[in-house]
């Protein structure tokens, strides 16, 4: 497993580029789902009002 | 009825040249530009004869570039703060003719005499000797594209607050075609290889950009009629 | 066209292709990093540092592709007008510009090791570069007008405008390039890539390509909520 | 006056069912209006019903979301060229460079409308309707708001077009003006021109009235972004 890790050397490398695209896509598809979450809440939020108040 | 066309065409044409160079206008500002920033990369580099004849040509096509740019913010937000763009999508022109009138006025107005200046700043900058007719020529087949291209970009930002920033970031990743040939032109004559393949790309790439620019910026303009 | 016209038609549609989508991305995410890490081999001359090429060249790809989708979304936004496609160019940008900006960091990591510099003016990665900008453009775009549909179509212009001129810089970048900088002995990929290379390449290219579907009907969801509340707040304002 | 001027053969302009989304909200719709040759038409209605927004559209500046506009028969233009020859749109901006003179800006106005220069005692007519005469050589930037806004208004005598598109003519106007543009206007009428004037001040001039904010949109959006 050790050398599975040191990637022949150029573990700071391979892993680093691994490890910024997966932060990269996963914190922009997490922030994706959850303002589309938050946002359609809002939606109905202000939907259910309009409608109590129409 | 084609007469008015190209009366109407040329009227606005000369209007547009007569502003450049009135008070206020961008035809002093671009030029004063031009050389000051050129003079600054003597400072910034050096006087040292061998390094400024080295990047000569590439300081001064860039520095030429961003003249044009710096002088295209103004060239819809004028007639549209004071009305006057509102006649001008009323004429027999058109808004696609209106604005091929006002680039070529601001190509006149404001670039030539920046190719004019051009080999007094190649004399700045140590220039080979060689390279101040393929500069001049260069600078001729390839600016237009600058302006055609920066059109589009000034009627795009035209009603949008402090849209100049906004403009050099749309507009000076188009413009990296014309920079490239322009001074491969140059850097070819100067390697004693012939510079016509750089100059005829650099033609295409101006041509190109005839084709695109007065149709989009029409249609960028249209929008900030609404 | 103008089936989708309606958001909640796009939403019944997007709940449909989601859970696929995300089993696709899901299923070829776990086979293309093993094939990628573990499964091929290394390079006989770049060693393991080869497999950062397993989210290099998808990410570029991706990042033409979203350019490419956010054209064809421009192109039908100003076309027939459509409000959605407007959207779906302010929504795929993003994931664009993080692809981009992926391919620009996985390939300066990976040339430096190679090349001893993490950026060398080498052609393709330029090209990433100044796409990268344009890419920037776009986006900024959006933010520059009060009103959305104005500012939806500035952006469906620009977008355009952008297409044409890519095939223009792409060549005027490799002409430059090749100017400047001897043919590098060593090519992004090797010359000749091995098939045990070609799966893990594939597989991950098809794992980025199915995140993209995901993120972006999840953006579009985003989108078209954002245009409903500041619809209605407008409807608030002009009773 | 002056020797009777030719009449129009202007057509009737009407409007049916005309609806129109600006700034992200439907602003009217279902618009109904006609306007005949010679005949004066009053856009009244609170602020933001639509009225310049309803002046922009017959300008061709603003597309309309629904329903059709008619010149006559066919359908009124909303291209570029086809508005150049019938309309003159005078909004709330004058449209005057402050470099240029009060003749610089009115020979250019009407070379860019008509291809044409005017001939000196048209331009001194114009001028002598709206007391401005006297500054005809001064240069626009020395001018006061006042005397910028009946600049503007000289336009409807620099090109000689059927249908006049008023956005608050009279404001700012001192009394003895607004009789020198009521008379301006029933001239034109006289000639078979058209006039929609966006306006609450009775001119003194006749003409029947809409009241834009009666077409108010009920549902100011798409059913389906709600």
């Amino acid at each position: 497993m050790a050398n599975f890790f040191h990637m022949g050397g150029y573990a700071v490398f391979v892993w680093s580029a691994y490890g910024i695209s997966t932060v990269a896509l996963v914190w922009l598809a997490v922030s994706s789902l959850r303002a589309s979450r938050t946002t359609r809440k809002r939606v109905e939020a202000l939907r259910a009002r309009r409608r109590k108040e129409g | 009825m084609s007469t008015p066309l190209s009366a109407t065409f040329r009227a606005i044409l000369m209007r547009d040249i007569r502003l450049a160079w009135s008070q206020g206008g961008t035809g002093t500002m671009a030029l004063s530009f031009f050389m000051i920033a050129v003079t600054l990369f003597a400072f910034g580099v050096g006087p040292e004869p061998q390094v400024l004849a080295r990047i000569a040509a590439g300081v001064i096509w860039v520095v030429a570039l961003l003249a044009c740019l710096l002088s295209l913010d103004r060239l819809y937000q004028a007639d549209y703060e004071d009305g006057s763009l509102d006649d001008l999508a009323l004429s027999p022109l058109g808004l696609t003719g209106v604005a091929a009138a006002k680039i070529l006025a601001h190509w006149l107005a404001t670039v030539v005499p920046l190719i004019l200046i051009a080999p007094l700043l190649g004399m700045f900058m140590n220039l080979a000797p060689e390279g101040y007719g393929i500069l001049l020529l260069s600078l001729l087949v390839g600016t237009p594209a600058l302006s055609l291209i920066g059109s589009i970009g000034a009627a795009l930002t035209v009603s949008v607050r402090r849209g100049g920033v906004l403009m050099a970031l749309l507009v000076l990743p188009l413009y990296i075609p014309t920079l490239i040939f322009g001074v491969g032109a140059v850097d070819a004559a100067m390697g004693m290889v012939g510079s016509s393949a750089n100059l005829a790309l650099l033609g295409a790439v101006t041509l190109v950009a005839l084709a695109i620019g007065p149709f989009a910026s029409a249609a960028a303009l249209r929008l900030a009629l609404e | 066209m103008h089936r989708f016209a309606n958001p909640a038609e796009f939403n019944r549609l997007a709940d449909r292709i989601l859970p696929w989508a995300i089993a696709v991305m899901a299923i070829s995410l776990v086979a293309g990093l093993y094939l990628a890490l573990i499964g091929s081999p290394p390079d006989y001359q770049q060693g393991e540092s080869v497999r950062i090429m397993y989210i290099h060249v998808p990410a570029a790809w991706m990042a033409m592709f979203t350019y490419m989708v956010m054209a064809g979304a421009s192109f039908v936004a100003i076309v027939w007008r459509h409000p959605l496609a407007e959207l779906a160019g302010k929504a795929a940008a993003p994931i664009g510009a993080t692809f981009t900006a992926l391919a620009l960091i996985t390939g300066s990591l990976w040339g430096k090791p190679m090349w001893g510099t993490y950026w060398q003016w080498d052609g393709r990665m330029t090209s990433v570069l100044v796409l990268f900008f344009l890419y920037l453009g776009y986006m900024a775009i959006w933010h520059g007008f009060d009103d959305e549909e104005k500012a939806g179509r500035a952006a469906a212009i620009l977008a355009l405008v952008g297409v044409a001129n890519i095939p223009i810089i792409k060549f005027s970048v490799d002409w430059w390039n090749t100017l400047h900088q001897p043919a590098s002995v060593f090519r992004m990929g090797g010359p000749t890539i091995a098939d045990s290379m070609l799966w893990p390449l594939f597989i991950m290219a098809t794992a980025f390509q199915a995140y993209f579907v995901v993120v972006f009907l999840w953006r579009m969801k985003l989108e078209i909520n954002q245009r409903k509340l500041s619809v209605m707040n407008r409807a608030e304002v002009y009773g | 006056m002056d020797t009777p001027e030719p009449s129009f053969d202007a057509k009737a302009l009407s409007a049916h069912g005309l609806a129109c989304r600006r700034g992200g909200r439907m602003v009217f719709e279902g618009l109904d209006f006609s306007v005949e040759p010679g005949a004066l038409l009053y856009l009244r209605g609170a602020n933001g019903s639509g009225k310049s927004t309803l002046l922009r559209l017959i300008a061709g500046f603003v597309p309309a979301a629904d329903g059709e506009l008619m010149y006559g028969d066919d359908a009124w233009g909303t291209g570029d060229a086809a508005l150049s020859e019938a309309v003159v749109y005078v909004g709330h901006d004058h449209g005057l460079k402050p470099a240029l003179t009060l003749r610089e800006n009115c020979q250019t106005y009407a070379r860019i409308m008509t291809g044409k220069s005017l001939s000196e005692n048209v331009l001194y007519d114009a001028a002598e309707t709206f007391a401005l005469d006297r500054l005809l050589d001064q240069a626009v930037r020395f001018f006061s708001s006042g005397q910028r806004h009946r600049a503007s208004l000289m336009r409807f005598l620099l090109a000689d077009r059927p249908v006049w598109l008023m956005d608050e003519p009279t404001v700012g106007l001192d009394a003895d003006n607004r009789e020198k543009l009521a008379g301006l206007m029933t001239r034109h009428l006289a000639r078979g021109g058209l006039i929609l004037a966006a306006t609450h001040d009775p001119i003194g001039v006749a003409g029947a009235t809409v009241d834009v904010s009666q077409y108010a949109a009920r549902a100011t959006v798409q059913e389906g972004w709600l």
